[in-house]
């Protein structure tokens, strides 16, 4: 977290990168022979926590993603950043983040899994707030704490019910023990607590409205985080517990609605937008919805869609965020208003950017065309509900067709800018490098899709159907529905971009007047929390002492009264001791003492009271044979009569009201006299039930032989519980230097 | 004389909790000693109290028909520590009087005031920032967030 | 015999008269609470070792056996409780050394402090109802001797609440001790166990647990008792809050899960509904409290409430995990809680305020010490593989385990709503910008050197502290393995207290005769 | 208050009480009194000197801070349940030794138990007096 040499951060942050792309790419041919890496080593054993790792098709073509966008983006952010005081500290929670991520697709046991899945909020949580004296930043980051962290919560209980239900930790046994949990009673609650931790990573409805939020974070950590890799979390967890817990009509059903309606509800959204930022960040979540419908199915071909899709996705939108940045960088705006012809300026960039436009279009020869036809194979194969997701593939592709065309042609092809076009340079070598790498990616993968199928695509659907599968991808594989479902995307596409201002007013209108968003509903649940904990900590914390006695006494009266009644208290009244004469007459004397100090409203009359109390308290020790007592009682009771008459000449007088209104009076009576009941009834139950005397026989017979004593109170003091004594020495002492530095430490002005 | 001790105790209880009630802190005081003295009796009362010597070992070194000496030692430390305490509550009261200006606890409220003032550019989610929220809203239209180049 | 048990007890003790009868100023005395309270953590250490290879560990004071005379017993709980009382203990006197000034330490304030220290000690030590309640009141009064330690008037005020709530429960304590020798004829914890159990009629004694209940509940400030807590921890000086916030109300905690599983066994089920309903409640209510405030000292303080309520669930559910999970929280809680006072403690020092809105821009001025705070919220909050995260595992788990959804739901919500007090300290503090203030003129400049240097050794000696206190919670993060086996054995020393019955009564009650050569 | 007499009888008054309460503390062990009661009854007559003379007198003749006395008083407790560790025994055991012991008679017996309570008393002087002074000085 240095400031002081970014360089070196990024340096060494970028070379474990590298190394770890090479490493990942090394592993390629391993895993995709069928043969996972697996490496454990004992964590917390006791809580089933190991830290075990597995490498296998599906865990490689993410962590390819996550290790090689990582290095393309830390290059990026190298130059995007180059002259910013924080690159450092970026750079390392790049490349922090990256780690956490790469951990959460290899982790091979759910709690280690989930483990990283909080270090991937925590850091996106920190990279989203980086520009954090921006106060728009810093609530987007509460917001996806609050959201993915939440999601997080409900996720871990899932996994611990899965865990208990499958009998392991291990992700991949969990993974192959799909009939006991589907099976199992809680299947449904263990699949919606995964699923909402699954919706919220991934930004699906009704959790999609973190991610456009988001936006406030540096484009380079939305290319990465919010595009390529964190939101790819919850798909992750999807595909790779398809096996476990999908093939089901909930699963099916419940994915499929979801993604459908996230997919289309976050186009139309992006269709809107005006802001270049904000529209490819609705499109991703798009993307992301399209990803949770297809892998609803256990269809080969629509996981198969699902697998190509993450990729073709990965390689142009994290291109289009880059290229976003660079305009942003060079222009100093994402307004497309604002924007046009920036060919003539930036041409490498709108080289790239066409590129990437494309794939994401879906034209041939890119990758997205194979993707986008895939989609339709995929949609048309479902058995369940073929066209309406076919449709709602349809609605989104189209719209994607759209957002790509006024990217292409508004920004870089037509039109002129509004900013000063003088000033405009093509951006440094650091920031075209890793997008121009992304978007030839996807031209060449498109190009000659067998490498990526066999190598990458094979190993990681095999993973998610749980069988061998052989992949073979192709350009062109005749003419059929999905071709021409391509064409009638495109034709929409084109309208919709043709129309855009219109489409956008139109939407516009109709949005202003929708009641409810997930934003405002999310603000307003905040803002009502935030009330409720006022109004409830007022309540109870009201500042009143008096208040907070009589809640005190009132939870002792009703508890102690309400166990009493229930456990009905038998009470034995044969066994009585007499009563001496003159214990009644103190009695009856001490009980009209108390009255007078209750009620009277001369404190020198109470203070006569008081004494009265404590000596027939005296005197009743003395009748009952504790003469040691009595004497320490009488002595107290003079020492604090005198000391409290010193200082009650100096406080006032007693202002009446002290409970105040007739209804305070009647509650504190009430509470009162129900204390004194309660009490009453307990001690002469206690005072009833048969004492044990052994330990009093001991000291009977131990304090002269033994401790060479013949007071055995005193004995009992200073030997027999001599530790009491000295702890409460302690506490005079105490009392007394307490009392000293409280008349004499005033306070100071506080130090600060 | 079990029941004329719980009588008595709670007699002493009842007062003692009338007073700790009142709102003021002298009362309070008052009723604390009370309380303190019921405290005091309980542990005496079960100990058994039946008329009888202070628990001494005579000459003959037998003890015979003494009272029962546990928990006099019991209530003995206890009597020692609720002075301490009170004289403290005591000095407190009158340093509270001397400092605030009040025995009426109703009028002690200085520690849970809350700072009013919120912050206008800070809070997380103060209510203010919802309506400015719902403003931008209307707006609609979203200014660059980079930090810049 | 266990010199042990006595030397932790007599530790803080001697350190405190040593304190006050040496001549010398604050430099002096501070010194003399630092090396008592490092004398304390190794007996605590040599003391935990001892019990973790060979289980329980008695002493009979004055050598008359139990239930006669008086005996220390520590357990796996209370040897554990004990060694983070002696870390806290040595951080906070460490972080005193410049927090405290010369007019508080010259009142007393290292004797008070480590007679506090020799309260808790000897409540967590003690076998013995009677003296439990003798423990106590020396804690009491040493807090309030602190609380009042040079206060203005804001802070007197939090004081009579205090005070006035803390005697109510201490004298509700000593009834209802008197009430239970009255119906067993003993004192001694292991001895009440079988003495109640035996008793022919339970109903009373069910009524008074509910007594120690009360009393126990107000000092471990659970729902709705704990009113005295918020009114008084934050006008304190911070090594006092940060002493109070991290032990005093575990000390309640402790003794009710001391009580009611040694004493009050088998009353179980009804309370244990109770404390469990309970326990909800004062985490939920906690929360919010947090949430609804904006005043550094504060929020935490409110976190102190809502962590007392996850440390009752293992009580509440009574299972071993439960148990063990909210041991596992104590101990984390408490060293994170102190942790988080002293950097409030810091964040005072730099910003001249514990009022959010008077904060900010410490991300960008202090990083490092950002990331201190950050790491111990996060811990607080139980991000894995921080501290917390163990044991809202374990609380997990066992909530499975027993299917309690909605102690799950419940526990959920509270850790959700965790992180909107916590991150708005963050928020405010670190990550906004430092307010403008005109009227406050910039310091360093004025500085000399000499005073500079002073500043920076003062500023370098609160910060270590906090370093190392983050470094022992980083650690337990990471490894928590042996922490947790530790919490497995005290839950289960808890939860079946027959090596406790067996260390402190020996094998039966021996004859009176045979008690003393 | 001011009056002579009261201040004559008072300083009187107090060195009975004094030596009075040396009494119940030396016999507290066999008859009714010990440290507690011994501590109490010197305070009182410390106070009632005090109530004479003003808090500056009951300084003079303490000689010593109250708080430090009290401490002392604790002090002395601690090591009178050190000293039996020494020999081995446990914390707060009694330590005897018989001054003219015959074997009917146990004759002067001084104990640790009694150093303790002389601790006890020393406590309870220190601190009853430390408040009242502390608290007469505030008015």
């Amino acid at each position: 977290m240095s400031n002081h040499s970014p360089r070196a951060g990024f340096l060494v942050g970028l070379l474990c990168a590298v190394a770890l792309s090479a490493w990942f790419i090394a592993q390629v041919g391993a895993v995709s022979a069928g043969n996972a890496t697996v490496f454990i080593v004992d964590w917390v054993p006791r809580l089933g926590i190991e830290l075990a790792f597995r490498l296998d098709g599906l865990s490689m073509l993410f962590c390819l993603l996550i290790s090689i966008i990582g290095v393309l983006v830390m290059l990026y952010t190298s130059g995007y950043f180059r002259t910013h005081r924080d690159q450092g500290r970026l750079q390392w929670l790049l490349f922090a983040f990256m780690l956490a991520m790469l951990g959460l697709v290899t982790a091979d046991n759910i709690l280690l899994l989930f483990v990283f899945w909080e270090l991937t909020t925590i850091t996106s949580f920190l990279l989203v707030g980086f520009d954090h004296e921006n106060r728009k930043a810093r609530r987007a980051a509460l917001q996806a704490l609050l959201i993915t962290g939440g999601g997080g919560l409900v996720l871990l209980v899932g996994l611990l019910m899965a865990a208990d239900i499958a009998g392991t930790y291990r992700v991949s046994e969990l993974v192959a023990s799909g009939d006991v949990l589907r099976s199992h009673d809680s299947y449904e609650l263990v699949l919606a607590l995964i699923l909402v931790g699954a919706f919220t990573k991934s930004a699906q409805f009704p959790f999609h409205f973190w991610l456009p939020n988001a936006m406030a974070a540096p484009s380079p950590v939305s290319a990465y985080l919010h595009s390529a890799t964190m939101v790819k979390a919850g798909i992750y967890l999807l595909a790779r517990f398809q096996p476990a817990l999908g093939g089901t009509e909930v699963w099916f059903y419940t994915l499929s609605i979801f993604g459908a309606i996230t997919a289309v509800w976050a186009s139309l959204m992006a269709l809107r937008q005006t802001d270049l930022k904000l529209m490819l960040a609705w499109t991703t979540v798009m993307a992301l919805g399209t990803l949770t419908l297809f892998l609803g199915s256990d269809v080969r071909i629509a996981a198969l869609a699902a697998m190509t899709f993450l990729l073709v996705h990965a390689f142009y939108k994290c291109a289009l965020f880059l290229v976003i940045g660079n305009v942003d960088y060079s222009t100093g705006t994402r307004e497309i208003d604002r924007l046009g012809g920036l060919m003539r300026v930036l041409p490498i960039t709108a080289l790239i950017a066409i590129a990437a436009g494309f794939s994401m279009a879906g034209f041939p020869p890119f990758l997205g065309f194979i993707g986008k036809e895939l989609k339709y194979e995929g949609a048309l194969a479902i058995a369940g509900e073929p066209y309406l997701i076919a449709a709602a593939a349809l609605a989104a592709n189209a719209m994607m067709v759209a957002v790509a065309l006024a990217i292409v042609i508004r920004v870089f092809l037509k039109g002129k800018t509004q900013t000063d076009r003088e000033k405009i340079r093509e951006v440094p070598w650091s920031m075209w490098v890793g997008p121009l790498l992304l978007a030839a990616a996807g031209l060449f993968t498109g190009i000659f899709p067998d490498m990526l199928a066999k190598s990458i695509i094979q190993p990681a659907l095999s993973e998610v159907l749980l069988r061998e599968t052989t992949v073979k991808l192709s350009l062109w594989h005749g003419i059929n529905v999905p071709l021409a479902l391509s064409v009638v995307t495109v034709a929409i596409g084109t309208v919709l971009f043709l129309k855009s201002a219109l489409v956008r007013a139109r939407l516009n209108q109709w949005l202003s007047v929708w009641p409810i968003t997930g934003d405002r509903t999310y603000q307003a649940s905040l803002v009502n929390t935030e009330r409720l904990a006022q109004r409830v900590t007022d309540r109870i914390q009201s500042g009143s002492l008096s208040q907070y006695l009589t809640i005190i006494f009132t939870v002792f009266v009703v508890s102690v009264a309400a166990v009493w009644v229930t456990h009905r208290v038998p009470m034995n009244f044969s066994e009585l001791t007499d009563v001496p004469p003159l214990a009644l007459l103190i009695c009856v004397l001490m009980v009209g003492a108390t009255i007078v100090v209750a009620v009277s409203p001369s404190r020198l009359l109470s203070i006569c009271a008081l004494g009265i109390v404590g000596s027939g308290v005296a005197i009743l020790f003395l009748i009952f044979g504790a003469i040691d007592v009595a004497i320490t009682q009488l002595m107290v009771e003079t020492l604090f009569v005198v000391l409290i008459a010193a200082v009650m000449l100096k406080l006032p007088k007693f202002p009446g009201q002290e409970h105040p209104g007739a209804v305070g009076g009647v509650r504190d009576a009430s509470i009162a006299i129900g204390c004194g009941v309660v009490v009453g009834a307990i001690t002469i139950a206690v005072g009833l039930s048969p004492l044990d005397l052994s330990i009093t026989e001991f000291y009977e017979a131990a304090s002269l032989p033994q401790a060479y004593g013949a007071n055995i109170v005193n004995v009992i003091l200073v030997d027999f519980r001599a530790l009491d004594t000295l702890g409460e020495v302690a506490v005079v002492a105490i009392a007394a230097l307490a009392v000293i530095a409280l008349v004499t430490v005033r306070p100071q002005r506080r130090s600060s | 004389m079990e029941v004329l001790f719980g009588i008595l105790a709670g007699v002493l209880m009842a007062g003692g909790v009338w007073l700790i009630l009142s709102r003021n802190l002298l009362k309070f005081l008052f009723g604390l000693v009370l309380i303190s003295n019921v405290a005091n009796l309980v542990i005496f009362a079960s100990g058994g109290v039946t008329e009888g010597s202070p628990p001494l070992v005579g000459k003959s070194g037998i003890v015979e028909g003494v009272a029962n000496s546990l928990p006099q030692a019991l209530v003995l430390t206890a009597i020692v520590i609720g002075f301490g305490l009170v004289s403290f509550t005591l000095t407190l009261a009158l340093r509270a009087w001397q400092s605030i200006g009040t025995t009426h606890v109703e009028e002690m409220c200085l520690s849970e005031q809350r700072a009013g003032a919120t912050d206008e550019n800070g809070g997380v989610l103060s209510v203010d920032d919802y309506a400015q929220l719902e403003r931008a809203r209307t707006v609609n239209s979203e200014q660059s967030m980079e930090p810049g180049r | 015999m266990n010199g042990l048990l006595v030397a932790c007890l007599l530790t803080p003790m001697m350190t405190a008269i040593l304190a006050f009868l040496w001549p010398g100023g604050r430099v002096i005395k501070g010194a003399v609470s630092v090396c008592g309270t490092v004398l304390l953590s190794v007996f605590a250490a040599l003391l935990l070792r001892q019990v973790w290879t060979d289980g329980p560990v008695s002493a009979q004071m004055g050598g008359w056996e139990a239930p006669m005379g008086i005996t220390l017993v520590a357990d796996h709980l209370s040897a554990m409780l004990v060694m983070v009382t002696a870390i806290v203990g040595l951080a906070v006197s460490f972080f005193a050394l410049t927090d405290i000034d010369e007019a508080r330490a010259k009142g007393g304030f290292d004797t008070f402090f480590q007679i506090l220290l020799t309260g808790i000690v000897g409540a967590f030590l003690t076998g013995d109802l009677f003296n439990l309640y003798v423990w106590f009141e020396v804690m009491l009064i040493s807090s309030f001797a602190l609380i009042v330690l040079g206060g203005d008037k804001v802070q007197l005020d939090g004081a009579v609440k205090y005070v006035a709530i803390n005697l109510v429960s201490t004298v509700l304590l000593l009834t209802a001790i008197g009430l239970v020798y009255g119906m067993a004829g003993t004192l001694n914890m292991a001895d009440l166990n079988g003495s109640l159990a035996e008793l022919p009629d339970q109903s009373l004694v069910t009524v008074v647990s509910v007594l120690f209940l009360i009393a126990f509940g107000i000092k471990a400030a659970v729902f709705p008792l704990y009113f005295w807590l918020p009114a008084s921890y934050h006008t304190l000086p911070i090594s006092i809050a940060a002493v109070f916030a991290a032990l005093m109300t575990k000390v309640g905690v402790y003794a009710l899960i001391r009580t009611f599983t040694l004493i009050f066994t088998p009353e179980s089920d009804m309370i244990a509904t109770v404390v469990l309903v309970v326990a909800l409640l004062t985490m939920l209510t906690g929360i919010l409290g947090a949430i609804s405030h904006t005043n550094i000292r504060r929020i935490l303080s409110y976190h102190v409430i809502g962590s007392i309520g996850f440390m009752l669930l293992g009580l509440g559910l009574g299972s071993p995990l439960a148990m063990a999970a909210s041991i596992f929280y104590m101990m984390q809680g408490i060293l994170v809680k102190a942790l988080l006072f002293m950097i409030v403690g810091v964040i005072e020092k730099r910003g001249n305020s514990s009022e959010l809105s008077e904060l900010g821009g410490l991300y960008r001025s202090h990083p490092g010490f950002s990331i201190l705070y950050l790491l111990a919220a996060l811990a607080l909050i139980g991000i894995p593989p921080l501290s917390g995260f163990w044991a809202k595992l374990m609380v997990l788990e066992a909530g499975i385990e027993h299917q309690a959804w909605w102690v799950i739901a419940l526990v959920l919500l509270a850790s959700l709503l965790t992180f909107i007090p916590l991150m708005r300290i963050w928020f405010e503090a670190f990550w906004k910008a430092a307010p403008r203030s005109d009227d406050a003129p910039v310091k360093e400049p004025e500085l000399s050197n000499a005073a500079s240097g002073s500043a920076a050794r003062s500023e370098s000696m609160q910060l270590a502290p906090v370093v190392a206190l983050s470094a022992v919670l980083l650690l337990i993060g990471l490894a928590p393995a042996s922490l947790i086996s530790l919490t497995d054995q005290a839950a289960a020393g808890v939860l079946n207290v027959d090596a406790y019955l067996q260390v402190v009564l020996g094998s039966g009650a021996a004859p009176i005769e045979e008690m003393k050569p | 208050m001011n009056s002579i007499i009261f201040r004559t009888v008072s300083r009187l008054l107090m060195g009975l009480m004094l030596l009075f309460s040396l009494f119940l503390l030396w016999r507290g062990h066999n008859e009714p009194g010990g440290g507690f009661i011994g501590g109490l009854v010197a305070a009182a007559g410390l106070v009632v000197y005090g109530l004479a003379d003003g808090p500056k007198s009951m300084r003079l003749i303490l000689r010593a801070d109250p708080g430090a006395i009290a401490l002392t008083g604790l002090l002395i407790a601690v090591i009178a349940g050190l000293m039996p560790v020494v020999g081995g025994s446990d914390f707060l055991t009694g330590l005897w030794l018989f001054i003219g012991a015959t074997p009917t008679d146990k004759g002067l017996a001084l104990g640790t138990p009694l150093l303790f309570d002389i601790g006890v008393y020393l406590a309870v002087v220190g601190g009853v007096v430390g408040m009242v002074i502390a608290i007469e000085e505030s008015l």
